[in-house]
């Protein structure tokens, strides 16, 4: 059971709170209608998956109710950062280094 | 290669077991192949052991990052049936079921395939609904599933608590009698040493890097740690990793690699006979050959390539063994253990053509690749052979997500366990 | 030990000498939506300052707030001045816009008090008791089910269960108490 | 009591005896006894049979680790379990124990004809034989191996007792109460950590129970334990014994399962069994110790031989003699002491058998002052005796040549092959491991967690080394957690410091071929069997282990897994860590079901939701089905009725006069804010903007991949509040995708959601006297046709309640939803009831509601679609607002499979014979008479009889379904072919006439 911090709670609280909730940074275009079909397959249906830091989103679903961003190496699943959905895109050799 | 028998099995406990010989040899890398087969789990050997058998192509290598059999042919609850609902998928999964009836003996190895029968549990209305649907398709696709009742099903699983009273009252179920278990091990084991022995190579502990493509954008072999392998066709067969691997030939996989746990019990004398899978409450069963009670979960909800999951998602899977089985309370657990499951969106495999002219991907088979060993090994090989798929892996492709063109056995209720 | 129905009459339902359950009276309760501009003016308007920061309450005599999430807070209020309340905020609500929906009748309220309270929650909560300050509250989990938790004092809680889920939960409770009973 | 049983010594209390039973058979003990020492104290050393060969095997530990002394324990009604390890139950009067996996009986066992066979019974043998004919695998070869394995019986009654759980916060877990774990919670504690201390056995001490001799500090080890433990709780500390770690999780979860009353005679009824503790720690110390190894030689598995170390343990912590004549055989040091120990307790000691040439001098003058003989350079090679040790075949050894063998008898004989660090938690964490080569063992390497390894477990030996590197840990996470600790430095008098050397299986001068030299004792796995399956290709240690099953049995490799290594490497020709190492998983040790489960047994498995009505419908005994969580009234059956019969009478009163139902488990969210119509528009596939307040519209929900997700009535209460009302299972789904998309997507819209599913108890009244019965409740509200039309939504008081009152029907009546606040939700009920009785009011259920709807033609989200339906393919094309530029699923909708003919379209189903009531799940296909595999075009999504239609009515999904209206279709059922015609999906009231007042 991970322990994750809520950047609006600001508090490490236990993953039962959480729902996990995909891939972040995954943005709906912005006029889908203008979108081809594998444009629209790839916002619907296409991930990195990747197998280290990946950036995904949760929901502290049993707290404060909101979604937000983080960055969880799915090798080891610690969590490098966790960011408001509004706060930028990370930048992930920064985020390495420091967790050095 | 030496044919296991009764008389070899005497011959050699005479001698001491000394004049065994090696089932496949640990093979080190040529320069170039017709096809090369990234991961050497039960679907990649068979592909391979099919290539060489049925297609005459003998050039191949199967290489993993690891001992071959060790990723998820190595973690499930080796539960076989066919009984699903789609007609794609019914398909694919009953010509899988044709190729483990007759297995053993095709590869002159005991996969000790058990048809023991797989009752899948309904709870309620919707339940009844949802497998009636199934058993009337399997029907008039031929497919054997029928629907018995709670006190049918208690018969042919005696353990079964059938009480109206709880919290998830058994109202009915199906049953796949064709269904069963087999031993998962010795699938792997058993096509690779049918493999070897018509010439493929089986590479181990040999991570793949980057799949490499030509000018003309085919693909021309593979990095590997043990350097660059030459291939005409390379076909990509590595459940969880998939993505990791299609990545390097710039092809993006609509897929998500989940921790999948699964458990078993101390090993007790013959109590279960059958499989059981309850959608309703996440949770299926069986017992060993060994006597253990063997019990699959769900996914965690988010992805990993840990292979630890957590404790709620397996207190949860107990608790619901025990409900639809109070006599296994006092049991207790011996080991758990995860694997990694790579699931596409419809739940349904991508088996077929991508692309990259001469790269194939075999994949998403999500909680269901053991049962579709056979058939996806059968098929990826066929698909390879030919440049063209097989009728059963057809419907499998990549490009349905695009279209809109969804196998979709997950929407249609059913968990694809 | 009482035996608790969906009637969710107020009173005592379980006391031992380690820990005491009562089912609270019905209150008037509120789910109070706004962004961070328009605190001050709601605040005013209900006579409450509204914390900034999750898990913060403040009060005003019976009128009580919880701040549940960056734009939510819980009000909490006594039945006859629901109407009040509904009507203060409908007044600043052209200036200051913000969702109000009574939710009254959505929760129960059970009082959880006695030296092992705290410990009692730890039967279904995965949340550590103990970084919840008096004073303050939370929104989190016990059983799978959501609460929220007022801590008024170092062994005494409120808790606000959804309806349909409070008789498992208070029944969990109970258990617990038994148990704590037995050793 | 037995000449075995030396009187005074041990922590057993000799003043309490207690009987229990070992296969019938009455057996005495004391206080503190397990079911082991028991039967040791009474000269029983047989105490089970292995799994394949059944050979007789006695405990060959004292601890968790045990593989052999299995056996079948018992309280009376519904509380027996198999497997448990003799060597951890403590006995208790009465208890009942019986042996496994045995026929007849323990002492003549017919299933030891297998080990007669053995050499047919190589690793991996079941993989090259049985195939033929190949209809017996399932028949007759399957069934004898099932039969022949599985160790002891299921239970065959439901479990009486209860189970808890607990969440625990702590500072720094110390798993192990041994001296590492002791002296780290001593060092911690002082240092103001908040420590809690966890130990798989009764009492704390660990090995220190096992050396009463040794002195720390100038205090007797026991009396240090003692004085420890008091200060540790004086301290604040949480001792918690009979409790195991079992597994480590992620971010120092730990978890452990205590067990409360296995060791008790009788037990309170309230206290449950055993409790799940989850654990989350700042910093975990992990003080297992060690595990001793067994020595790997022909006949190294008969009653009688046993590991020193627990000898050594059964003398000390038992005052248990395990025999009256032991020979000893090891390759370290730690062996000598328990000769030593055992001498001193009367049991002659016929020799110590060392591999090691050269054994250390202190040692040799001390055997020598006892009188012992010395073997030094010498091996096992063998050893006799049917159900108990009689003798040891003894050879010495010179490089590598074996000499001449002598036998010495005995009744016993005390085996050590070394220690291997006790790191399966480490393990779980997937930390790494390295191999030491001078200790021949993997030592931690990289921690993966915030953890600390202390003492054995770090390969250290001797008690004073152990106490000093246990205070260092302690200090260590006492200082990660930002306090200040000093370790103490121990100082240990009588300490029992040592070393060993490592081997494989023993050398031998007999056919190696022959020799039954055990590695995985319950399993049946020998040294043989690993290096054949080396010699079959077998190269990874994983490979080997699946093969031969070496360390799959329920000690979890703990005595095997070390020794398999060590034979694979050597048979392979390279070092061990190449080899590899098997993963530990959790549990550590085999644990209860029910621990898992904790409270979540019977009704508590999961939450049953029950509405404010809920209540009067079971005093009017309503039958119920569950949907989602929720259970709901799903019929109201009269004296004698079947569900058809009630059903029938439910819909035929609701239709003529006033049918009444429950509808509160609907899902209810509010819409709030002056964003919230651009939110509507953008979340439903209708368009809201021109809904005035007052008014309500049927609203649908898609997926961005444009299938249908849910639907329900919306009512738009002002220009910036709606009440949405969503499907029952989908309430929770729906808030969480609307978000979902709210956060994400669209943060900028000023509107909030609220769940208020639960704040409104929902009554539906339907028929054409609802509005009579109605009417005199409502306050406020001109209800008229004019004022009050079809689809309307309004806020007054009904029944003196504040309320929101809808017109709308899912009957094709005249309908009303109320919802009035839950607590009022059964009041108003029984004043409707009451008032409905002139009017013959009828309560209905879920079965009702769904044949009035389909009757209509009305869809239920998840049955008649199944998240492949579009609006269009529903019939639902009207509900899309065409003119807006986006909503979820517009764009989804657009891609070339849903836009494509011949979809799957969802129509109406007649009969042909206008009796048979088609199942639902039912196929459809256009041909009856096409072989198999048919190819389908559908399926039956919702069938009823109708008494409203006179006739059986269904709804069904049918490729290219809307241009197949009036063609007969057939469903072939496996008894019989049925046609059907196929029609729209209103079979009643086409007009809508009946919905006007």
């Amino acid at each position: 059971m991970l322990l994750i911090h809520c950047p609006y709670c600001n508090q490490t609280l236990p993953e039962l709170e959480f729902t996990y909730a995909g891939e972040a940074h995954i943005a709906r275009p912005a006029d889908p209608s203008s979108v081809s079909d594998e444009e629209w397959r790839d916002f619907l249906f296409i991930r990195t998956n990747v197998k280290g830091p990946h950036y995904e989103r949760w929901r502290h679903f049993h707290g404060c109710g909101r979604y937000f961003n983080a960055v969880r190496d799915t090798v080891s699943d610690r969590f490098l950062i966790t960011y408001k959905t509004d706060d930028p895109r990370p930048e992930l050799s920064k985020l390495l280094e420091k967790s050095k | 290669m030496t044919h296991f028998s009764a008389l070899s099995l005497i011959k050699n406990a005479l001698s001491g077991q000394k004049n065994w010989e090696p089932q496949w040899p640990d093979s080190e890398p040529k320069a170039e192949y017709d096809v090369i087969i990234v991961g050497a789990g039960g679907h990649g050997l068979g592909a391979a052991y099919y290539l060489a058998k049925e297609h005459g192509i003998t050039n191949v290598a199967v290489i993993d990052k690891g001992w071959l059999g060790g990723g998820n042919t190595g973690r499930n609850t080796t539960i076989i049936r066919s009984n699903y609902l789609y007609d794609e998928s019914a398909k694919l999964y009953d010509h899988a079921l044709d190729l483990w009836d007759g297995l053993s003996q095709e590869l002159n190895y005991n996969v000790m395939y058990s048809q023991r029968g797989v009752l899948m549990l309904a709870h309620n209305v919707h339940d009844v609904q949802s497998f009636q649907r199934h058993v009337h398709a399997n029907r008039l696709n031929g497919v054997d599933n029928v629907w018995l009742s709670a006190e049918e099903a208690k018969e042919f699983c005696p353990p079964l608590d059938i009480s109206p009273t709880a919290r998830y009252p058994v109202v009915g179920a199906a049953l796949q009698r064709r269904a069963g278990t087999a031993r998962h091990d010795a699938v792997a084991w058993g096509y690779a040493r049918g493999a070897a022995a018509r010439g493929v190579d089986i590479i181990q502990n040999c991570p793949v890097t980057a799949i490499r493509r030509g000018p003309d954008g085919r693909v021309t072999g593979v990095e590997t740690a043990k350097g660059f392998i030459g291939a005409k066709k390379v076909a990509v067969s590595a459940a969880g990793h998939t993505s990791v691997v299609m990545d390097t030939a710039g092809v993006r996989m609509p897929l998500e690699s989940y921790p999948l746990q699964a458990l078993v019990s101390e090993p007790i004398k013959p109590i279960f006979p059958c499989v059981v899978m309850s959608n309703s409450v996440h949770a299926y069963i069986s017992q060993s050959d060994k006597g253990e009670l063997v019990i699959g979960s769900g996914t965690d909800q988010y992805t990993s390539y840990s292979q630890r999951g957590g404790l709620p998602l397996i207190e949860h899977t107990v608790a619901a063994i025990c409900e639809i089985f109070p006599i296994f309370n006092r049991m207790r657990m011996l080991r758990k253990w995860g694997g990694i499951v790579d699931v596409t969106p419809d739940r349904s495999a991508i088996l077929g053509k991508t692309p990259v002219p001469g790269l194939y991907v075999n994949c998403g088979w999500g909680t269901g690749g053991f049962k579709a060993t056979p058939g996806a090994a059968h098929t990826l090989a066929w698909t390879v052979a030919k440049d063209d798929p097989h009728p059963a892996n057809a419907p499998f492709t990549l490009e349905r997500f695009s279209t809109g063109r969804l196998i979709d056995e997950a929407a249609a209720a059913a968990v694809a366990h | 030990m009482t035996v608790l129905t969906h009637a969710f009459t107020p009173g005592p339902i379980v006391a031992s000498g380690q820990v005491k359950l009562t089912l609270m009276a019905p209150v008037a309760r509120f789910s109070l939506r706004l962004r961070a501009a328009n605190i001050p003016a709601v605040s005013k308007a209900i006579g409450v300052d509204l914390a900034t920061t999750v898990g913060v309450r403040a009060a005003n005599g019976t009128t009580e707030s919880i701040c549940l999430g960056p734009d939510e807070w819980l009000i909490i209020a006594k039945p006859d001045d629901a109407d009040t309340v509904t009507k203060v905020c409908a007044d600043v609500y052209a200036s200051a816009t913000h969702s109000l929906t009574e939710v009254s009748a959505r929760e129960v309220t059970v009082r959880i008090e006695g030296e092992r309270a705290s410990e009692l929650l730890t039967i279904g909560c995965p949340r550590d008791i103990d970084s919840i300050p008096v004073g303050g509250g939370c929104r989190t989990v016990i059983d799978g089910v959501t609460v929220v938790l007022w801590r008024d004092a170092e062994q005494s809680f409120r808790m606000d269960i959804w309806r349909s889920f409070a008789l498992h939960i208070i029944d969990l409770l109970c258990t617990g108490c038994k148990e704590f009973a037995a050793e | 009591m037995s000449s075995f049983r030396v009187s005074g010594r041990g922590r057993v209390d000799h003043t309490q005896p207690i009987q229990f039973t070992f296969d019938g058979k009455k057996i005495k003990g004391f206080k503190g006894d397990t079911i082991a020492s028991a039967l040791l104290a009474n000269g029983i050393h047989l105490m089970g049979r292995s799994f394949k060969y059944h050979r007789p095997r006695g405990a060959v530990t004292a601890g968790s680790e045990e593989p052999n002394a299995l056996v079948g324990t018992r309280r009376g009604p519904g509380r027996f379990e198999p497997n448990t390890r003799a060597t951890v139950q403590e006995i208790w009067d009465g208890l009942q124990v019986n042996s496994q996996n045995r026929y007849p009986s323990l002492s003549f066992d017919i299933g030891a004809i297998n080990d007669k066979a053995y050499m047919l019974f190589s690793a991996g043998f079941y993989y090259k034989t049985f195939m033929w004919p190949k209809s017996f695998w399932d028949k007759v070869y399957e069934p004898f191996i099932r039969a022949a394995a599985g160790l002891g019986v299921s239970p065959t009654e439901p479990d009486p007792d209860h189970y808890a759980s607990r969440y625990l916060h702590t500072d720094v877990l110390i798993i192990g109460a041994g001296p590492a774990g002791l002296a780290a919670a001593l060092t911690a504690a002082r240092a103001g950590s908040q420590v809690t201390l966890v130990d798989e056995n009764p009492e704390a001490g660990g090995s220190l129970l096992s050396e009463p001799s040794a002195v720390i500090e100038d205090v007797p080890a026991w009396d240090w334990v003692a004085k420890t433990v008091a200060e540790l709780k004086e301290l604040g500390v949480k001792v918690m014994t009979r409790t195991t770690a079992i597994g480590y999780y992620h971010q120092n979860m730990v978890g452990l399962c205590e067990k409360l009353t296995d060791h008790l005679a009788s037990p309170d009824a309230e206290t449950p069994r055993e409790r799940m503790w989850r654990v989350r720690a700042k910093q975990v110390v992990l003080a297992q110790g060690a595990l001793e190894k067994p020595l790997v030689f022909d006949g190294n598995d008969r009653p009688g031989v046993m590991l020193a170390g627990s000898a050594q343990t059964y003398i000390n912590r038992y005052g248990v003699r395990v025999g009256n004549k032991a020979v000893i055989v090891t390759s370290h040091d730690s062996a000598w002491y328990a000769a030593f120990d055992l001498a001193d307790a009367g049991t002659t000691i016929a020799a110590i058998v060392d591999t090691r040439s050269e054994p250390n001098a202190d040692l040799i003058a001390e055997a020598t002052k006892r009188g012992i003989r010395i073997m030094a350079g010498h091996t096992v090679t063998g050893t006799e005796g049917r159900l108990r040790v009689k003798s040891v075949r003894v050879n010495p050894v010179t490089g590598s040549t074996v000499g001449q063998a002598e036998i010495i008898g005995c009744d016993c004989l005390l085996m050590s092959g070394g220690w291997t660090p006790s790191l399966h938690l480490f393990s779980h964490t997937k930390g790494t491991l390295k191999w030491d080569d001078e200790r021949q063992t993997f030592l931690p390497d990289h921690k993966a967690e915030e953890c600390e390894i202390a003492g054995a477990g770090r390969g250290l030996w001797g008690i004073e080394a152990v106490l000093n590197d246990g205070a260092e840990m302690g200090a260590a996470v006492a200082k990660s957690l930002g306090k200040k600790a000093k370790a103490a430095s121990y100082g240990v008098a009588n300490d029992r410091s040592g070393t060993g050397v490592s081997h494989k299986e023993l050398p031998t001068d007999l056919d190696a071929g022959k020799a039954r030299a055990f590695v995985d004792y319950q399993n049946d796995v020998t040294a043989k069997d690993l290096r054949l399956a080396v010699r079959e290709g077998m190269r990874s240690i994983e490979h080997v282990k699946r093969y031969t099953t070496n360390g799959m049995a329920t000690d979890q490799g703990k005595m095997s897994n070390i020794n398999g290594l060590n034979i694979a490497s050597d048979a392979l020709g390279v070092p061990q860590p190449k080899v590899g190492l098997t993963t530990f998983r959790p549990p550590y040790t085999p644990t209860t079901f029910g621990a898992f489960c904790g409270y979540h047994k019977g009704s508590h498995f999961e939450v049953t939701r029950k509405t404010p009505i809920d209540s009067w419908a079971e005093e009017n005994g309503a039958a119920y089905e569950p949907v989602s969580l929720w259970r709901r009234a799903w019929y109201f059956p009269k004296d004698g009725e079947d569900m058809h019969a009630a059903v029938s009478r439910e819909c035929l009163a609701t239709r003529a006069s006033v049918g009444i139902f429950d509808a509160s488990t609907l899902g209810k969210i509010e819409v709030v804010g002056p964003d919230s119509v651009e939110f509507m528009n953008r979340m439903y596939t209708n368009p809201w903007t021109k809904l005035a307040p007052g008014r309500a519209r049927y609203g649908l929900l898609l997926g961005d991949d444009g299938f249908i997700r849910d639907d329900g009535v919306i009512g738009r209460l002002a220009d910036d509040r709606f009440h949405v009302t969503t499907t029952t299972g989908g309430a929770a789904r729906v808030l969480n995708m609307m978000e979902d998309y709210l956060q994400t997507e669209w943060p900028d819209l000023d509107v909030w959601l609220t769940s208020t599913t639960e704040q409104w108890a929902t009554i539906a009244l339907n028929g054409p006297n609802a509005r009579k019965v109605l009417e005199p409740f409502v306050e406020g509200l001109d209800m008229s046709d004019e004022a009050f039309p079809h689809m309307s939504v309004a806020e007054c008081r009904v029944g003196g309640f504040p309320a929101r009152l809808f017109r709308i029907s899912f009957t094709g009546e005249v309908g009303f939803e109320v919802n009035v606040p839950a607590h009022a939700g059964r009041a108003l009920w029984e004043m409707l009831f009451e008032a409905g009785k002139k009017y013959d009011i009828c309560p209905y259920g879920t079965e009702t509601m769904h044949v009035l709807r389909a009757e209509k033609g009305y869809i239920i989200v998840g049955q008649d679609t199944d998240g492949t339906v579009t609006p269009h393919d529903a019939g639902l094309s009207w509900a899309i607002g065409k003119m807006k530029p986006d909503f979820v699923g517009k764009r989804g909708l657009a891609r070339p499979d849903l836009v494509a003919e011949g979809r799957k379209q969802l129509i109406g189903l007649l009969t042909e014979d206008g009796k048979t009531k088609l199942e639902e799940g039912a196929q459809i296909v256009l041909d009856p008479n096409q072989p198999k595999p048919m190819k389908m075009v559908g399926h039956v999504t919702s069938s009823y009889h109708s008494d409203a239609a006179g006739r059986p009515i269904a709804m069904a999904l049918l490729e290219d379904g809307f241009n197949r209206m009036g063609e007969t279709i057939y469903i072939p059922m496996p008894d019989r072919v049925i046609k059907a015609t196929v029609t729209g999906t209103v079979f009643y009231d086409p007009e809508g006439e009946r919905l006007k007042l």
